[in-house]
């Protein structure tokens, strides 16, 4: 009796979200996690549109030549320890981020802030060296309390393992390994949340995750598409299945001769059959992928798309001098056309779309092997081709600049560009598109840099893949939007979910 | 005389010593019984003689020059041993016939009719050759075992026991059987035993062992031996009177 | 005492014993000799219904009247706790290795009499005194003393419960010479003085001379000839009782 | 006679296994990585007996190459283990004294590791292919044939008949071969037995953890890794299939191990 | 006496230990480039300083191998098994935030298994020739067949995805109460898995030193002589006892090893389950961590049930074994 009191109890005021990988620290400018949206808040939110809207900040003003922006701060938000939110702490957070010795994978983000300089408590003032259209996104950067950082070492900050924000839960606990628990913030300045606690459960492996969702002992998770026809029956289980700018590709490695010769790469993005993985692997839950920015509304159609074409792929190779060899597979030079495609071990679809990509490359003569690792097995850098997934929802600097920009290398510098991916052209506009606030030009700009992409190609893109929730059907308050990279994004509005059966 | 033994010891643990000043001989065409109870060193001191093991003093000589290590090979020609346990002493995964080869590895000659004709004498068949030692009667196993030491024609075989843990009747047949060796071949033997009955039965000459001693030498005469130690008296009063025989 | 009628034994199909038929009269000692494997053990087994697994016994063996073959197991243990005791081959492996003697020579005989052991202590700290045994073995384990001293413990054992009818199954083979000189002398005052009947089982014609009064040859299961030592030694009817004397060094 | 009949029956059960799995070309009807997105997750029926798995192959097929990779995989490790344990424990045994001692001690230690800990070890820094993991295993695996091979070799060092083929000039080679070595088939030939089995668990254990041959080829283990996320699906051919393989695989070797492990069937014991 | 004999155990398992050490030291120094990165990969930027300081001081390339293998073993002795590649925290502590994990499984399953074995193995065992003695061997061959993991998934799509009675994976559940019920309900499927797989063989080894133990001469003196059925058996327990624990005693490392795979299989959190992970992110310092707390573990039971052993055979009190 008493434990099933117990039960109800719980189930009343908990929320518990099973996910795939355990973070190393939760410090939001030092590496991006789900929690970032419960535990932060920044002085703009994207709403359900994914359109930058003021949050902490009660108002702006642009100049206008676009070059200085003030914000007035809401005056009644306090971080979770009580102390208020200044415009300190924003300033600081910006000096923070833009500090070599911290090496937050944000600066690029606002290498174009020029100055923020307090007006009083309540106010600042920020100045950009160019007029640059995504500060607004980027702003909703969130916003750490200073003190919480007075003569320590970021990186060895103790608060990286105890955060403390302004957002609708605050940090409770946090066991290693297992799980990690939010509580909610009774003084937060939005939205009341009216579940008590969000739980984190750490669970790698999604059929485990999916056993869990099924039993009841997890109340969300994301799911492999091929799960969904199984827990769609499920009587206590919702599933939304949300469109999402993620993207799945293979990361042509530019530091491996082979793909020097964009003609080869060229090759493998005909042989690769989107539409048989789009309808197998993702079982329809995606679409075939052939530009980073296919879900933005600068997204170009009319670039090329790599239609599977095994012909056209052979008489590239044919013409870059791989040619067939006794047992089935090129040569040139007495060396095999062969490569590995790495791939992270606990994500099942990547690994499955591995081994069918590589399975159908045999097909023009290539012999691909797929390694499946630990994701902290993994540098990427190292690896001949990648499967990686990216996409963002929100401008289309996002998700662009930092993987396909030289300056970016993951070699040379903290940006995500781990193919050493080096092309002119493409650089130049991606620097172009960054500094037009126009966004007629801007489109031509972005438009133009998916023609030049997938002319020299850095990814063999293959899908976009929606981001399938498996849900307590109990759940609600929900609201769905455009989801990013691994479906992130979900939980933006948690505040307002609530457990309808209570 | 055939063997010597002169002077030898020899211990396990210090201290302890296990055969003590062991002086014996074996004289050709002679058998000549050692008996003793269990644990006397009668096994030991087959092994030394054997060269299985080295004495800590004394010396073994065969045909009067000292059995060493380079003339070892000669001397296993001229002496042989048989073991007791003829189950141990027969490799199991081999045949009789394997068995019977390994001592003629090295003759010349016909060797499987010279094992054909030999096979006779200790009353075994040629359907025997193909059967392994497991299937074997134990008066077989040991027959093999004792046919296998004398194929090669040794001056001298040491038996260790090679009776006692067979039936009477087997022990008879056997016993006869080395009798009758000994007649035709004029092969010496060294025959050790606990079975004062057997020993008084085969033996011209018999020494008596006590805790690693030699105590006592007698010679049969008139089919009966004399003895002056205490110890031996004792041990041949416990036989049995013969009774109603 | 014991009448032994049509006596057969089979393992697993096979026959081991056939139609066997001798007695053992009180106050004598009876042997049994045949050479090895010829079913003596087995027959003492039946008398004992100790037969390994599959193995049947039929016919009669009646132990004052009582048919063995057939008696409950209940009676039978009573049987073996009362009237009989019996002295095995090998005395080195006929204690438990990790009992103390104690324990296990008073399950043999004090216990078996319902004594205490107070009693027992004090009787068979005498018996032991006469087998010119220390007490101190009562406080060893078997594996500390040596096979002659273990047979001596079976053998006090017998005195101590002095039974109807004590059976020794080729009780002096793993002796040396002196050590059986000594064991049939033992059997023979045991015989002498306490009257106890004995059925002593040896391959030894030495043996059979020496102590029994008749006995039961038997070859490849079946009993072939029976009388007393003095008239068989005399007159082997059978022909293998001849070889078996003729076999004699 | 019980104990013969049942040899034969798990002799022709295994003999079935290894020969299929051998001539796994022959019998398969589909390459073993032969995708077909339009025939995932079909269940066991016309066209593919054993059903596909999630990216439409053949399970049937799969099983068989999966069965020959697992045996290949237990059989090499095997036949290395044999040879290093056979070497150890022989010269442990032969030579003896100071030598002997040393090398059990060694030996010892070594058990009391528990082998699977040290093959994950080995596999951090060594993942590898195929054969590579038969080497790990087969490297690890030899420790129990040691120490029987050196216990066999004492036992009969001390045999009669080694003393008397001394005796009789007998060449040490011979009297190793043929003596000691020979005598000792019986219980080495159990102890591979059991090794064997050891390593089939070992082989699918590690692919089973995600460790073991790499993903693309397939081995039992690799199939019972990738159904992990099948019965969920309620695609329960998947994993059942490979489970019963290896079941019926090791249990096949285990009952003739016992049959062979019976004291009345060695003649050594005679 | 028994001083001396726990002594010279003690001294054994730390030869035993000793090796252990040289052992996961030799395959750290397999791995391919100098220790620093060896050990911590593409994570030593992150490396604190008195971590670094440590390495480059007892790993230093210019020095013997000997010499650094001494260095470490005495760092080690200490406690200091260095920083976990992965995490960035101590690797005791890591340890030993598993070890109660590893234990509990270990201490329940052998509790069971030698509980259930005993059962089952002397009732088989005493009653020759009946169902039991017939169908145990059989039994026993036919679980220990079956692949842990295998009964694991098979359990697991029974028992938490049919009927959904059973958490599938983890130590407890998550934000509850931490409660006893709660752990036995996340120990039940592994410690089945472990048990099931297991209990048969030794039971079956005990049923057959039970009836090699009931052939056993003695036992036929003393029934032959009356003594009481009870007392037979239990000498004979005691006797087939002494194997028995040897047995335990002999496949206790590979017991250590075949739990590896059950930690895995359900989210256990302990050592075995700790050991993967560590291989899969070659997080070299938790590797050779694992691999010395296991070789304590195993070392530490053997001691155990030599200790029992010393208790039950008198061969071993008296030294009758050591001639
Ligand atoms: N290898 C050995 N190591 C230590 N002691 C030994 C060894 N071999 C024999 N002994 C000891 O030497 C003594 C004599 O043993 P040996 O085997 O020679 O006696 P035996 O007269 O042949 O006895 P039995 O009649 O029982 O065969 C015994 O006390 C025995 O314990
Ligand atoms: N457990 C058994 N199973 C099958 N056959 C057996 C068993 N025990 C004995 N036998 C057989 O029964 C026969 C008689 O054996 P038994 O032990 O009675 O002989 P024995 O006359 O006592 O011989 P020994 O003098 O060697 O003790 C032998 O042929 C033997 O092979
Ligand atoms: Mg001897
Ligand atoms: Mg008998
Ligand atoms: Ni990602």
């Amino acid at each position: 009796m008493k434990k099933e009191e117990n039960n109800v109890q719980t189930k009343e005021s908990r929320l518990v979200y099973a996910s795939e990988s355990e973070f190393e620290g939760l410090n939001p400018i030092l590496e991006e996690t789900n929690l970032d949206a419960l535990l932060f808040r920044g002085l703009m939110r994207f709403d359900q549109n994914n359109k930058a809207s003021t949050d902490v900040a009660e108002s702006y003003t642009v100049s206008p030549d676009q070059l200085t922006y003030t914000f007035v701060i809401k005056d009644n938000i306090k971080f979770h320890d009580g102390k208020l939110l200044t415009a300190d702490d924003f300033i600081f957070t910006i000096e923070s981020i833009l500090d070599d010795k911290n090496a937050s994978f944000l600066k690029a983000d606002f290498t174009e802030v020029d100055s923020v300089t307090k007006i009083d408590d309540h106010k600042l003032v920020l100045k950009l060296k160019h007029p640059f259209a995504p500060i607004l996104d980027k702003l909703t950067v969130p916003i750490l309390p200073k003190h919480a950082f007075e003569n320590v070492d970021m990186r060895k900050a103790e608060f990286n393992s105890h955060p403390i924000g302004a957002g609708p839960y605050m940090f409770d606990k946090w066991d290693r390994g297992t799980s990690l628990t939010l509580k909610a913030y009774a003084n937060f300045h939005g939205t009341k949340p009216s579940i008590e606690k969000v739980i984190f459960k750490f669970i790698p492996d999604s059929n485990v995750r999916a056993l869990q969702l099924k039993s009841g002992e997890v109340d969300m998770t994301l799911l492999d598409p091929v799960q969904v026809e199984e827990l769609e029956k499920e009587k206590n289980i919702k599933i939304y299945a949300i469109e999402s700018a993620d993207y799945r590709g293979i990361l042509f490695n530019m530091n491996k001769d082979l793909w020097k010769d964009v003609d080869v790469r060229r090759a493998f993005s005909y042989a690769t059959d989107r539409t048989q993985i789009v309808k197998g692997i993702l079982k329809g839950y995606g679409t075939e992928a052939y530009s980073p920015l296919q879900k933005h509304a600068f997204n170009n159609e009319n670039v090329e798309k790599y239609v599977y074409d095994i012909k056209k792929a052979k008489e590239l190779l044919d013409g870059a001098g791989w040619k067939e060899g006794q047992d089935g597979f090129r040569y040139k030079n007495g060396d095999k056309l062969a490569f590995t495609i790495t791939a992270p071990v606990s994500d099942t679809v990547r690994v499955n779309m591995a081994n069918y990509t590589a399975e159908g490359f045999k097909k023009i003569g290539a012999d691909v092997k797929v390694d499946a690792l630990d994701w902290s097995a993994i540098t990427i850098e190292e690896t001949e081709a990648f499967m990686v997934g990216w996409g963002s929802p929100y401008d289309a600097n996002q998700h662009t600049h930092i993987l396909f920009h030289t300056n970016q290398s993951s070699l040379t510098s903290s940006g995500y560009n781990f193919g050493s991916y080096s092309n002119a052209k493409v650089d130049e506009l991606l620097d172009k598109g960054r500094l037009t606030t126009d966004p007629e030009q801007r489109k031509v700009i972005y438009m133009k840099f998916q023609e030049e992409l997938a002319k020299d190609p850095a990814f063999d893109f293959i899908a976009y893949e929606d981001a399938v929730y498996g849900i307590n059907k109990n759940l609600g308050g929900v609201k769905e939007r455009i989801l990013g990279h691994h479906g992130s994004g979900f939980l933006w509005n948690v505040e307002e979910w609530k457990w309808n059966d209570q | 005389m055939l063997l010597t033994v002169e002077n030898v010891s020899k211990s396990y643990r210090k201290g302890n010593k296990v055969l003590r000043d062991i002086d014996l001989s074996v004289g050709e065409g002679e058998i000549v019984g050692l008996i003793g109870e269990s644990g006397s060193g009668k096994s030991t001191l087959s092994r030394l003689i054997m060269q299985l093991e080295a004495p800590e003093t004394g010396v073994i000589s065969f045909n009067g020059t000292p059995v060493t290590k380079r003339l070892r090979k000669t001397f296993y020609e001229d002496c042989q041993l048989v073991f007791q346990n003829a189950s141990a002493a027969l490799n199991p995964s081999w045949t009789v016939r394997e068995i019977l080869m390994e001592p003629l590895r090295n003759s010349e000659g016909d060797r499987a009719a010279h094992i054909r004709d030999m096979l006779g004498s200790v009353k075994l068949t040629d359907a025997h050759l193909n059967r392994r030692p497991s299937e074997l009667s134990g008066g077989e196993r040991q027959r093999v075992n004792l046919l296998r030491s004398i194929l090669v024609n040794p001056k001298l075989l040491v038996c260790d026991e090679i009776v006692s843990s067979l039936d009477r009747l087997i022990q008879r047949e056997i016993i006869d059987l080395l009798i009758e060796l000994n007649r035709e071949t004029g092969m010496a033997m060294l025959f050790i035993s606990h079975d004062l009955q057997v020993v008084e039965y085969i033996c011209d000459r018999i020494y008596i062992m006590k805790d690693g001693k030699i105590v006592e030498e007698s010679v049969k005469v008139d089919g009966e031996f004399e003895f002056s130690h205490t110890y031996s008296k004792k041990l041949f009063g416990s036989m049995f009177s013969r009774g109603l025989v | 005492m014991l009448n032994v009628d049509r006596l057969t034994i089979e393992i697993d199909g096979k026959c081991v014993v056939e139609e066997s038929a001798f007695s053992v009269r009180p106050g004598k000692i009876t042997s049994i000799i045949g050479e090895s494997g010829s079913g003596k053990s087995m027959t003492i087994a039946a008398l004992l219904t100790i037969l390994p697994l599959g193995a049947k016994a039929t016919g009669h063996a009646l132990f004052n009247g009582r048919n063995l073959l057939d008696a409950s197991k209940k009676e039978m243990d009573a049987i073996r706790k009362t009237h009989i005791f019996t002295i095995f081959q090998d005395a080195a492996n006929s204690f438990n290795p990790s009992v103390k003697m104690e324990r296990q020579l008073y399950t043999f005989s004090g216990g078996r009499r319902g004594d205490t052991v107070q009693q027992f202590r004090t009787k068979m700290t005498g018996l032991l005194d006469e087998l010119e045994l220390s007490v101190d073995i009562l406080k060893q384990y078997p594996f500390e003393l040596s096979g002659g001293m273990l047979q001596r413990c079976m053998i006090a054992c017998a005195l101590y419960v002095a039974p109807d009818l004590l059976i020794a199954d080729e009780p002096t083979s793993s002796l040396d010479r002196v050590l059986q000189k000594e064991f049939i002398e033992l059997l023979k005052r045991l015989n002498e003085e306490q009257g106890t009947t004995i059925l002593l089982i040896t391959h030894d014609l030495d043996v059979v001379v020496e102590v029994a009064h008749e006995m039961v040859v038997m070859q490849a299961g079946k009993v072939v000839e029976t009388g007393s030592v003095a008239t068989i030694f005399k007159q082997p009817g059978h022909p293998y009782t001849k070889r078996l004397l003729d076999s004699r060094f | 006679m019980k104990s013969r009949k049942s040899l034969a029956f798990w002799c022709v059960v295994l003999g079935l296994i290894v020969a299929m799995t051998v001539f796994a070309g022959l019998f398969s009807t589909y390459g073993p990585n032969e995708m077909d997105m339009d025939t995932i997750y079909q269940p066991p029926g016309k066209g593919h007996v054993l059903g596909t798995d999630h990216l439409g192959r053949d399970v049937f097929s799969r099983l068989l190459e999966g069965g020959k990779v697992t045996l290949t995989v237990a059989g090499v490790s095997v036949i290395l283990s044999f040879i290093i344990g056979v070497l150890y424990g022989g010269i442990s045994g032969y030579i003896g004294g100071a030598v002997d001692v040393i090398m059990m001690r060694f030996l010892e230690a070594l058990i009391t590791i528990p082998s699977l800990i040290l093959i994950l070890a080995f596999q951090a820094f060594m993942q590898g292919g195929m054969w590579s993991m038969a080497l790990i295993i087969g490297v690890t695996g030899w420790l129990v044939t040691a120490r029987i091979v050196r216990s066999e070799f004492i036992r009969l060092k001390e045999a009669e008949f080694v003393k008397m083929a001394k005796m009789f000039g007998t060449p040490m080679w011979k009297i190793i071969f043929g003596h000691l070595l020979r005598n000792s088939v019986p219980a080495i030939f159990v102890v591979t037995l059991v090794n064997f089995t050891g390593a089939v668990f070992i082989e699918v254990s590690l692919s089973f953890l995600g460790i073991g041959v790499p993903s693309a080829i397939p081995s039992w283990g690799n199939m019972l890794f990738y159904a992990q996320n099948d019965i969920l699906i309620g695609a329960w051919w998947i994993g059942l299939f490979p489970g019963i393989m290896i079941f019926l695989t090791i249990l096949a070797i285990n009952f003739i191990g016992e049959v062979l492990k019976d004291p009345r069937r060695r003649r050594l014991d005679a | 006496m028994i001083s001396k004999w726990i002594g010279k155990r003690v001294v054994m398992g730390i030869i035993v230990l000793f090796i252990v050490s040289f052992l996961s030291f030799f395959i750290m120094h397999a791995a391919p480039g100098d220790p620093a990165t060896a050990f911590y990969g593409g994570n030593a930027q992150t490396l604190n300083a008195a971590e670094k300081e440590r390495i480059s001081r007892v790993f230093s390339l210019d020095r013997p191998v000997i010499v650094q293998y001494g260095a470490w073993l005495w760092e080690t002795v200490q406690g200091n098994f260095g920083y976990s590649s992965k995490e960035g925290r101590p690797v005791s502590v890591i340890l030993f935030e598993r070890l109660p994990n590893t234990l509990l499984l270990f201490s329940v399953t052998m509790f069971f298994i030698i509980v259930g074995s005993i059962w089952l193995g002397t009732v088989a065992g005493m009653k020759a020739g009946s169902m039991w003695d017939k169908g145990l061997s059989t039994i026993s061959i036919a679980s220990s067949s079956i692949p842990p993991f295998w009964l694991g998934i098979l359990f697991i799509s029974f028992f938490s995805v049919k009927l959904g009675i059973l958490p599938s994976s983890g130590t407890e559940d998550v934000g509850g109460d931490g409660g006893l019920m709660d752990k036995i309900r996340h120990l039940i499927m592994p410690a089945a898995v472990i048990i099931l797989t297991h209990v048969g063989i030794y039971a079956r080894f005990l049923q057959e030193s039970i009836k090699t133990e009931s052939n056993k001469y003695y036992v036929l003196v003393a029934r032959a002589n009356g003594v009481a059925k009870r007392e037979i058996q239990k000498g004979i327990l005691r006797n087939a006892s002494i194997p028995y624990l040897n047995y335990i005693g002999m496949t206790i490392p590979s017991f250590f090893g075949g739990a590896v795979i059950v930690e895995s299989l359900f989210s256990w959190a302990g050592l075995g389950q700790l050991m993967v992970k560590a291989v899969m992110t070659k997080d070299f310092p938790l590797i050779m961590g694992g691999i010395l707390s296991i070789g304590l573990l195993v070392v530490s039971s053997l001691l155990i049930i030599d200790l029992v052993m010393y208790g039950v055979d008198p061969k071993l009190r008296k030294g009758a074994y050591s001639k």
